[in-house]
């Protein structure tokens, strides 16, 4: 897939060193705007607009005038790029340490757009959200497009001749230099940085991380002698356990874990070997939704729970556990019961993960998985993934170091330690202490700006790299395109300051040697290594004990547990537009963070959604910090629970005020800080040292404030209100259908309707005008196997040139997003269901939108496509109104945006949409069409598996599947002969192509919420 | 019409008497046949109910134009929808036949209205050579006013000037006069 | 209808006019120079004209986000405007054409003002259609005529498609009927006036009229088809307008009985806004002689009678959705009467309901304030009903997810405000320039100088 | 004076000749009315005056050679600077003017210089190369930059790839390249056009194979 390097011949000059794939060879162009495709772009909009003149032309149809459009050919043509052709690369997403798989889709030598590698053997082909945006920050117009000195633009050589002489001297004179970074998984990264330190006589690498791990690092170094993070195997799992472990969501490698996940919660594949998944916690997570049974439980209960269920384990086993000063079991006993007999009865197939930072809780939980014999099977320490593991206190330590002036010089990594640590700001006045600091972050930030040295490394799409991944596999990063910007690898700029000048591509090759096939593994993306042992451990029981009990909370305090959001995570993405309008899992809430509050405590504090109250936490003998936000009602949160989400408040979303239409009436995306959302750092703390992202006591008191929050979901119930229903009718909707895993296996279906909602399939009146004789799209989406993670969303978004419309739109309810994910609550005895429902326009046969279209603009297609012609669109709306789903999006404004570098990310095949158009879900047409064109050029119809659009491929879960309804052989056409397979509002004979697989959980019958009807 | 176009190369003499009251005019008019004399026309501020027969004009036409018309429109017009949309580019829109009958009614009815109403007023204005711009050529300037004027053609020489004004004016005229003009009003 | 109005109280031109006298009183007012309320009363809907204007260029200037609307409820002011002004529109059709085939003579004094607003408010009607679209500049895509796209035809199944056809030849209908009664009088006025611009352009306008009766008969054959054929086209064109709605999936829309329904409630709004203004004629132009209680009281009779046909198709619909069994009907009936927009369900039935039933009483009746504020009540109602009809249907559809709400913009609620301020502008006009009562029709109902009976 | 009658009457012959006149004015320029956004017979002067008739008229080079794209991608792509030198970097002038420098060479007795055209030194002054073909240092390339002749507009998707392999000729939608000295767009890329061209192939497909031409709006619109 790589080209090799080019043979210099006397035209080719301008072909790439290192044979990354070669950008258009417009000399000195920073955004290659002359370059064809781009440019496309943006004169799309200029002749839709232009277009609408086209009457009144008509009269002036005798004075042609062509417009003149250039067509510029490279000098010399790159061999593995045809124009217009798309070329796949192989390479490691870096949103985040999990470093899962990616296929980096480029065209005419720009990236537009990630998928997942299929063959990837721990993200398995799904990309999260996160990673999917990633891209974006490739096309940000605030990175830095050179280094800088002392604030001014430099050379690399000017920066080099600057930065090496003082590093000589801080040697020679037996200085101290720190190098703080986040994770690093990457092995070369780590041994480069080694090697740099190594050449002082005080180097120390440091590194922290706010969504830390570190507290299970640690109880590894108790329990098994190895500070290092488990390789956990959902898929292996019977019986999964989950404490204040988000891992569908946002915990170490969420897509990774979905893949494992999901392979036990496909009742088709595996109804005899479907999984049970219990969730003890206290907000609510994407990963509390998808389980089959929730428990609420406050943070300072965690260590009781865990506890218990340890000496109930111990005692089923027959091993000694000293439980200590029991506290009293502050839930149902029967449900601890349950959960600690599945776990007995799958001892060996079952799993405990835990996401507290407290170490003696992790220890306790590695405590029960060994005693059911856990380890080796479903979670591993024999071959961990390398990552940091310094402990959250290092940093604290760092900061004492260079607030006493003894540091001489400070490199940074491309991270943000003044906002992400609570302290951040002493943080900030302690590096004025150090004499040197080097930051290679890609952009001014609060903590680059204090360099004196700025030294922009590449985006990781820009990089070569690696990442260690566990189980002796690595995946492999190479560059997909020519980095945009004068930037350097920071590999290549640490090997040039200790002297050498090795490229990263050389670095990367070098530190695995033969123990990989290079070019192997650079075209897989991943490679397994060689020689890499496992090491055996064995389990220390003397460390186990148990959890001593926290203090009881005062009576009008609440816990805080400080998350991260699917979308924001800790804030290393606050930059990117795509990622603040996704709406959250589970709130459905963009553009801001706000304090969730279970209903009981709103009420207690007479606070409603939007209401601001002020959130205080006064640690004994501390300085009291405090943040005002709005209060967000989340029924399923625990009672004694404020939630706040970690990642807003960024000084980078301050981009964010132009962002939206400009008009009379419109309202700032961003709050009255300037910024979206409010920085929730300054909440965390450290105790017995590690970073407590839960369990502070706070108070909460409402300011009587207001700040309206931006939601897509208005109603957020299955249930329609009981006062507007007449006595005796169905109060719940049927979008979502479930059942009992009971249930189903005895019926083999989905419990039947009430009337009014039920179908009979009365057939076609008009059997013979349409037959759909070729293909026949369908898809059917697994509601058991959908976590709302929205993947899809942001994938889709991304595919189809879905522009962001801002906060105010998105509140008024103008959100574009072709695909969304809507959420129910369903209650029963106080106890919430939630359920995700992934919608998009469902290609009725019998489509209402198209038969009320006066212009032909939405017609339906030969093979049941529901297509929707922009160009001939006058907007009327009344597709719109007449879609019993409401998929249909309207271009209120012109939303689409001149912003040359990022519109560089835009998908070529797409037209972006004109103001005035109307706009839908395609089944990503354009992937259908190319399938089509390659298929028609091997002489072969179209197999199943050709075409995935952009929500299928991306899908961690594997809940979208996308096929032939024809083919009878299609894995579409299979699900569809499912017993739990339906189609939403079938009553009103509209004939989705869209199909829905009833949610399916593991419970006992009595246990069904559904209600019958 | 047609007879006042074959005598219009020569000038023609008319009497014009006016009359103030509707229930003269009617009776006058009425009289005026009945002595045999040939009513040019009779011009009225408001259609004068009875008018018709005491000047035994025949019932309009104009209906069947409207018939035929808005008939030839609604046949077209199902036409153009069925060929629109079942031959010339057959398009499946929300799964509907191609030959959607029942949808292609309420615009047939409107084109069918629309085409018998158009067409009768054209033929109406055209039949009447009532145009936009013509000069009115009155029989007496208050005749849209209050005044009803009866326009007798002097067809032959046995026609008596005084012996007609004199009756005419027992009907109760309250004017008459003669004016020579090359066609009728 | 004839029974219902049946007139047998008393001449219905007061004061014993003569055709001459007829000619003076109406054609004087157009020649004096207007009277300061006139000027204050075009100044006044001059401004909401310009108001709306301004309110129209900028939302076609920037987007129909600067309307309240959004991705559930697609549709609020604009076609509630649009329909309701359809409506207003379909009382001066009925009034002159469907009273002239039941040979109602009453209708001549109303009959002009009646087709004037009839016009107007079509004209105010199509407006909402046009700027309603996304990109108005391509509304002549709505027509089929041959193109370079293949032809590349219109969709003739959509009810858009039906209403652009219906609401086009309901204006050209409207407007040539109104034309065809106004000859006459263009005449009368062209003989009137002394020479200047105004005689040429009656003179124009009047088409060499000169009262013959040979056309006088012609024209009647005329009047009566094209009164023939406007009386189905009214009902047809509310039948269309409540298909956009009928057609539909949406439930609260998707309703069998919406085009009765909305014949019905059209001509009760029409009547209602035709009485409001001639109340105002009346008053101002001191045309009372005219327009008698013997007139005003007819039309409060149909009101009666429209109105109670409205109140019956509301109770109808709760019937049959309660009947239907089908949790999606009822839910919509029931949100509409107690849900987020309850409020504007019990405006609707407030004013089309109660307000009519003070009509019963003679007393009120003949007591033009009253009589007026009720037309003003109606006029409300039936505006409302129109809002309730599509928002409170749209914002609370099947699935629970998309359930919104709506919130009008300062931008929605000046075109709303402009829409009046041309219609009141080009009435006001027409009241200045055109004569507001079909004279020759009215000479025709006279006493004077007819044989008695 | 005229009489009003006579006036009419004049009024209406001027009004006559004047609607002869406009009817005659318009049907004249009829064939040469365009709607707007068709540019059919567009044909820009390109910035080095390439001929198609001599590179594929006489030299019968394969239009794939140079626009090697279109069986692959949706552009048939533009050849880049070095698919010309392929050539170009031996022949650099007409034979007739080199035949004729040698003829006057050896006339002169001197050995035959080296013929450049002017249109060719275009092409070696953007590719920054001297006679030797070698680069010249401290020049930097620059691309050339070509008008484009076949615009679409850019809400369609058209492909080559789509329709070259089905056997599609280049001259059905480009008309006959090898004959013009400058491009120009012969067929007016109208959507009937296209349409049109789906519908008969339909009917009677493409050199004797059947062909399935989609007649869906997102066959090209998306």
């Amino acid at each position: 897939m790589m080209p090799e390097k080019n043979p210099k011949t006397y035209w080719k000059s301008l072909s790439q060193p290192c044979g990354a794939a070669p950008s258009p060879p417009v000399a000195g162009d920073e955004f290659p705007e002359s370059h064809e495709p781009a440019r496309q772009e943006v004169r799309r909009r200029d002749f839709l607009a232009a277009a609408g003149f086209a009457l009144g032309g008509v009269a002036l149809g005798g004075c042609r005038r062509t417009p003149v459009e250039k067509a510029i050919p490279y000098l010399v043509q790159p061999e593995a790029i045809v124009p217009g052709r798309a070329v796949h690369y192989a390479s490691t997403c870096g949103a985040c340490s999990a470093g899962c798989g990616l296929l980096v889709k480029n065209r005419d030598g720009r990236a537009i757009k990630l998928e997942g590698n299929d063959l990837h053997p721990v993200s398995r082909g799904g990309v999260c959200a996160v990673g999917q945006a990633s891209i974006l920050g490739l096309y940000d117009n605030r990175r830095l497009r050179h280094p800088l000195r002392g604030g001014e633009p430099a050379t690399w050589d000017e920066v080099d001749a600057d930065i090496s002489p003082l590093l000589d001297a801080i040697r020679t004179g037996g200085g101290s230099v720190r190098f703080l970074s986040g994770p690093i998984t990457s092995p070369t990264k780590r041994r480069v940085i080694q090697t740099f330190l190594g050449r002082f006589d005080d180097g120390k690498h440091v590194s922290y991380e706010t969504l830390s791990t570190a507290a299970i690092h640690q109880a590894h170094e108790r329990t098994h002698g190895r500070r290092a993070l488990p390789r956990y195997l959902f898929e292996e799992a019977d019986v999964i356990v989950g404490f204040d472990a988000d891992f569908l969501g946002t915990w170490i490698a969420p897509v990774a874990f979905t893949a494992g996940w999901s392979d036990r919660r496909k009742v088709e594949q595996a109804a005899d070997d479907f999984s049970y998944h219990a969730q003890f916690e206290g907000r609510v997570s994407v990963t509390g939704t998808k389980a089959d049974r929730r428990i609420r439980i406050a943070p300072s209960e965690l260590g009781a729970v865990v506890n218990h269920l340890a000496s109930t384990l111990a005692a089923r086993a027959g091993v000694s556990f000293d439980s200590g000063q029991q506290t009293p079991l502050p839930i149902d006993e029967h449900v601890l019961e349950e959960v600690s007999a599945h776990l007995w009865r799958s001892r060996g197939k079952s799993l405990v993960v835990c996401g507290s930072q407290d170490v003696d809780v992790q220890v306790l939980c590695n405590f029960i998985n060994e005693t059911l014999g856990n380890y080796g099977r479903t979670l591993d320490i024999s071959q961990p993934a390398a990552t940091g593991g310094d402990g959250d206190g290092a940093v604290q330590s760092l900061m004492q170091e260079l607030a006493s002036g003894r540091v001489d010089a400070l490199f940074l990594d491309n991270f943000n330690p003044v906002y992400d640590l609570p302290n951040g700001a002493a943080f900030a006045t302690a590096m004025g202490k150090v004499g040197l600091i080097v930051s290679f972050a890609d952009r001014l930030t609060e903590t680059s700006e204090q360099a004196r040295y700025v030294c922009p490394d590449h985006h990781y799409l820009e990089s070569w790299g690696d990442v260690s991944l566990g189980n002796a596999v690595v995946g492999f990063r190479q560059p997909v395109m020519r980095p945009l910007f004068d930037t350097r690898s920071c590999l290549e700029s640490l090997t040039r300051w200790s002297g050498t000048t090795t490229t990263a591509q050389d670095l990367v090759r070098q530190t695995w040697g033969d123990r990989v096939s290079w070019d192997r593994a650079i075209h897989d993306g991943f490679a397994s290594v060689s020689e890499e042992p496992a090491r055996a451990t064995t389990f220390r029981a003397d460390a186990v004990s148990a959890v001593p009990t926290p203090d009881e909370l005062s009576a009008d305090a609440f816990a805080l547990v400080l998350y991260p959001k699917v979308a924001m995570l800790d804030g290393r993405v606050a930059s990117n537009p795509w990622l603040h309008e996704m709406p959250d899992p589970v709130t459905k809430v963009v553009w801001d963070n706000y304090a969730s509050l279970s209903p009981a405590a709103a009420q207690r504090l007479g606070v409603t959604d939007g209401d601001l109250v002020s959130v205080r936490h006064s640690p004994e003998g501390g300085t009291a910090t405090s943040i005002e936000l709005p209060a967000l009602v989340q029924p399923g949160q625990h009672d004694r629970v404020v939630a706040i989400a970690l990642g807003y408040g960024h000084a980078q979303s301050a981009r964010f005020a132009d962002v939206g239409p400009e008009w009379l009436e419109k309202k700032p995306t961003l709050g009255p800080n300037g910024l979206v959302g409010m920085r929730a750092a300054g909440l965390l703390t450290y105790q017995k040292g590690t970073l407590q992202l839960s369990g502070a006591s706070v108070t909460v008191s409402p300011t009587g404030g207001k700040h309206e929050l931006a939601s897509t979901q208005d109603y957020h119930n299955i249930e329609v209100p009981a006062a507007l229903v007449i006595p005796g009718m169905d109060r719940r909707r049927p979008m979502i259908r479930e059942t009992t895993l009971a249930s189903y296996k005895r019926d083999g279906s989905l419990p039947v309707l009430g009337h009014g909602t039920h179908h009979e399939d009365l057939g076609d009146l008009w059997p013979d005008d349409h037959k759909y004789e070729g293909h026949h799209w369908g898809m059917v989406v697994d509601l058991a196997a959908c976590t709302g993670c929205s993947a899809c969303v942001v994938s889709c978004q991304i595919e189809n040139n879905i522009p962001v419309v801002g906060r105010d739109e998105v509140r008024r309810k103008r959100i574009m997003h072709w695909l969304r994910v809507d959420r129910y609550y369903s209650e029963t005895d106080g106890e919430v269901d939630i359920s995700h429902q992934p919608v998009m326009c469902q290609h009725c046969d019998h489509a209402p939108c198209e038969t009320v279209c006066p212009v032909l603009a939405t017609v339906h297609g030969e093979e049941g496509l529901n297509q929707q012609a922009y160009n001939r669109c006058v907007g009327t709306r009344y597709c719109a109104n007449n879609c019993p789903y409401k998929t249909r999006r309207f271009n209120w404004f012109e939303y689409a945006r001149e912003d040359k570098l990022a519109n560089m990310a835009l998908n070529p095949d797409i037209t972006v949409r004109t103001r005035g158009v109307m706009e839908k879900c395609s089944f990503c047409v354009q992937r259908i069409e190319e399938a089509r064109i390659a298929a028609k050029r091997l002489g072969r119809p179209i197999a199943d598996g050709d075409v995935r659009p952009a929500c299928q491929q991306s899908c961690p879960a594997g809940a979208i599947v996308f096929g032939d309804m024809n083919d009878p052989k299609s894995a579409v056409s299979k699900l569809i002969r499912s017993g739990r397979h339906y189609r939403m509002l079938e009553e009103t004979n509209v004939k989705p192509s869209v199909g829905y697989l009833g949610l399916v959980r593991n419970r006992k019958e009595d246990e069904d919420h559904q209600h019958h009807g | 019409m047609a007879r006042n176009h074959t005598e219009s190369r020569n000038n023609c003499r008319f009497l014009i008497a006016i009359f103030e009251r509707e229930a003269d005019i009617l009776a006058a008019t009425a009289e005026v046949r009945r002595r045999g004399q040939t009513i040019a026309d009779v011009y009225t501020p408001y259609p004068v109910h009875g008018l018709d027969k005491a000047m035994d004009l025949r019932p309009s036409r104009l209906p069947w134009v409207c018939f035929a018309l808005g008939l030839a429109g609604a046949s077209f017009k199902v036409w153009f929808e069925f060929w629109t949309s079942a031959v010339d580019w057959p398009i499946n829109v929300g799964g509907k036949p191609w030959n959607s009958l029942p949808a292609f009614v309420p615009v047939t009815f409107e084109v069918m209205v629309l085409f018998a109403a158009l067409s009768t007023v054209a033929a109406f204005l055209f039949g009447r050579r009532l145009l936009p711009g013509k000069r009115a050529r009155l029989a007496s300037p208050r005749v849209t006013d209050n005044e009803f004027a009866l326009v007798i053609e002097q067809k032959d020489a046995s026609f008596s000037l005084g012996e007609v004004s004199a009756w005419l004016r027992e009907m109760g005229a309250s004017q008459i006069e003669e004016r020579v003009e090359r066609e009728a009003f | 209808m004839a029974s219902a109005v049946a007139i047998s109280e008393g001449p219905l031109i007061l004061g014993n006019k003569t055709p001459g006298i007829v000619t003076t009183d109406i054609c004087s007012s157009l020649e004096r120079t207007p009277a300061p309320s006139w000027w204050i009363a075009i100044a006044f809907s001059g401004s909401m004209l310009l108001l709306g204007l301004v309110a129209v260029a900028y939302q076609i200037a920037t987007g129909i986000g600067t309307w309240g609307l959004n991705n559930t409820v697609g549709w609020a002011f604009d076609i509630t405007n649009f329909v309701f002004w359809v409506g207003i529109g379909h009382a001066g059709t009925l009034i002159s054409a469907v009273l002239f085939l039941f040979r109602q003579k009453w209708r001549t004094s109303v009959n002009r003002a009646a087709e004037a607003m009839t016009i107007f408010a079509v004209i105010c009607a199509g407006l909402f259609p046009l700027i309603h679209m996304g990109r108005p500049w391509l509304a002549h895509w709505m027509a089929p005529y041959p193109n370079t796209r293949g032809s590349l035809w219109i969709n003739f199944r959509s009810p858009l498609v039906w209403d652009f056809f219906a609401i086009s030849t309901y204006f050209t209908i409207s407007f040539v009927f109104w034309y065809v009664g106004l000859i006459p009088d263009m005449a009368t006025l062209r003989d009137r006036l002394k020479a200047g611009w105004r005689k040429r352009v009656a003179g124009f306008f009047s088409l060499g009229w000169n009262g013959s009766f040979r056309t006088w008969l012609h024209y009647e054959t005329v009047y009566l088809l094209l009164a023939g054929l406007a009386t189905p086209l009214v009902l047809s064109v509310h039948t269309i307008v409540s298909w956009d709605f009928a057609t539909s999936v949406i439930p609260g829309w998707h309703t069998t009985i919406l085009p009765p329904y909305f014949v019905a409630g059209a001509i009760f709004s029409g009547m209602s806004m035709v009485l409001s203004l001639m109340l105002i004629a009346r008053k101002t132009m001191r045309l009372e002689d005219y327009i008698t209680t013997r007139h005003v009281g007819a039309m409060c009779k149909i009101l009666i009678a429209t109105g109670g046909m409205v109140a019956i198709a509301y109770l109808t619909e709760f019937v049959t959705a309660l009947y239907s069994n089908n949790q999606y009907e009822q839910f919509a009936f029931m949100n509409r009467a107690m849900g987020p927009l309850c409020w504007s369900y019990w405006i609707m039935v407030g004013c089309n309901v109660l307000s009519p039933q003070l009509l019963w009483f003679k007393a009120v009746r003949s007591n033009m304030a009253v009589v007026f504020v009720v037309t003003i009540f109606i006029n409300i109602g039936m505006w409302f009903e129109r809002f309730v009809i599509i928002v409170t249907s749209l914002h609370r559809d099947y699935l629970p997810s998309n359930w919104t709400g709506y919130a009008p913009t300062w931008i929605e609620i000046a075109t709303l405000v402009g829409s009046f301020g041309l219609f009141l502008t080009l009435f006001l006009l027409f009241c200045r320039f055109v004569p507001v009562i079909a004279m020759a029709e009215v000479k025709g109902v006279l006493s004077h100088g007819k044989k008695p009976h | 004076m005229l009489t009003r009658e006579s006036r009419s009457q004049s009024v209406t012959i001027v009004l006559a000749i004047g609607a002869v006149f406009s009817l005659a004015t318009l049907v004249a320029r009829l064939g040469a009315f365009h709607l707007p956004g068709n540019h059919q017979g567009y044909a820009p002067e390109q910035p080095i005056a390439f001929s198609h008739r001599l590179h594929a008229g006489e030299l019968l080079i394969d239009c794939l050679y140079c626009h090697h794209g279109a069986e692959t991608s949706r552009h048939a792509g533009i050849p880049a600077g070095s698919i010309c030198m392929n050539c170009h970097s031996i022949v650099t002038d007409t034979l007739g003017s080199v035949r004729a420098e040698d003829e006057r060479a050896e006339e002169e007795q001197r050995k035959p210089r080296r013929m450049v055209s002017a249109e060719l030194q275009k092409l070696y002054d953007a590719l920054a190369v001297d006679e030797e073909m070698k680069p010249i240092p401290g020049r930097t390339p620059r691309s050339i930059e070509w008008i484009k002749v076949h615009n679409l507009p850019d809400f369609t998707f058209f492909s080559h790839a789509a329709h070259v392999p089905t056997g599609v000729a280049c001259e059905r939608c480009h008309g006959a390249v090898e004959t013009m000295e400058r491009v120009r767009q012969v067929e007016d890329l109208s959507m009937g056009w296209c349409v049109n061209c789906h519908r008969s192939v339909n009917r009677i497909g493409v050199g004797g194979r059947a062909v399935d031409a989609s007649l869906d709006c997102a066959a090209c619109h998306y």
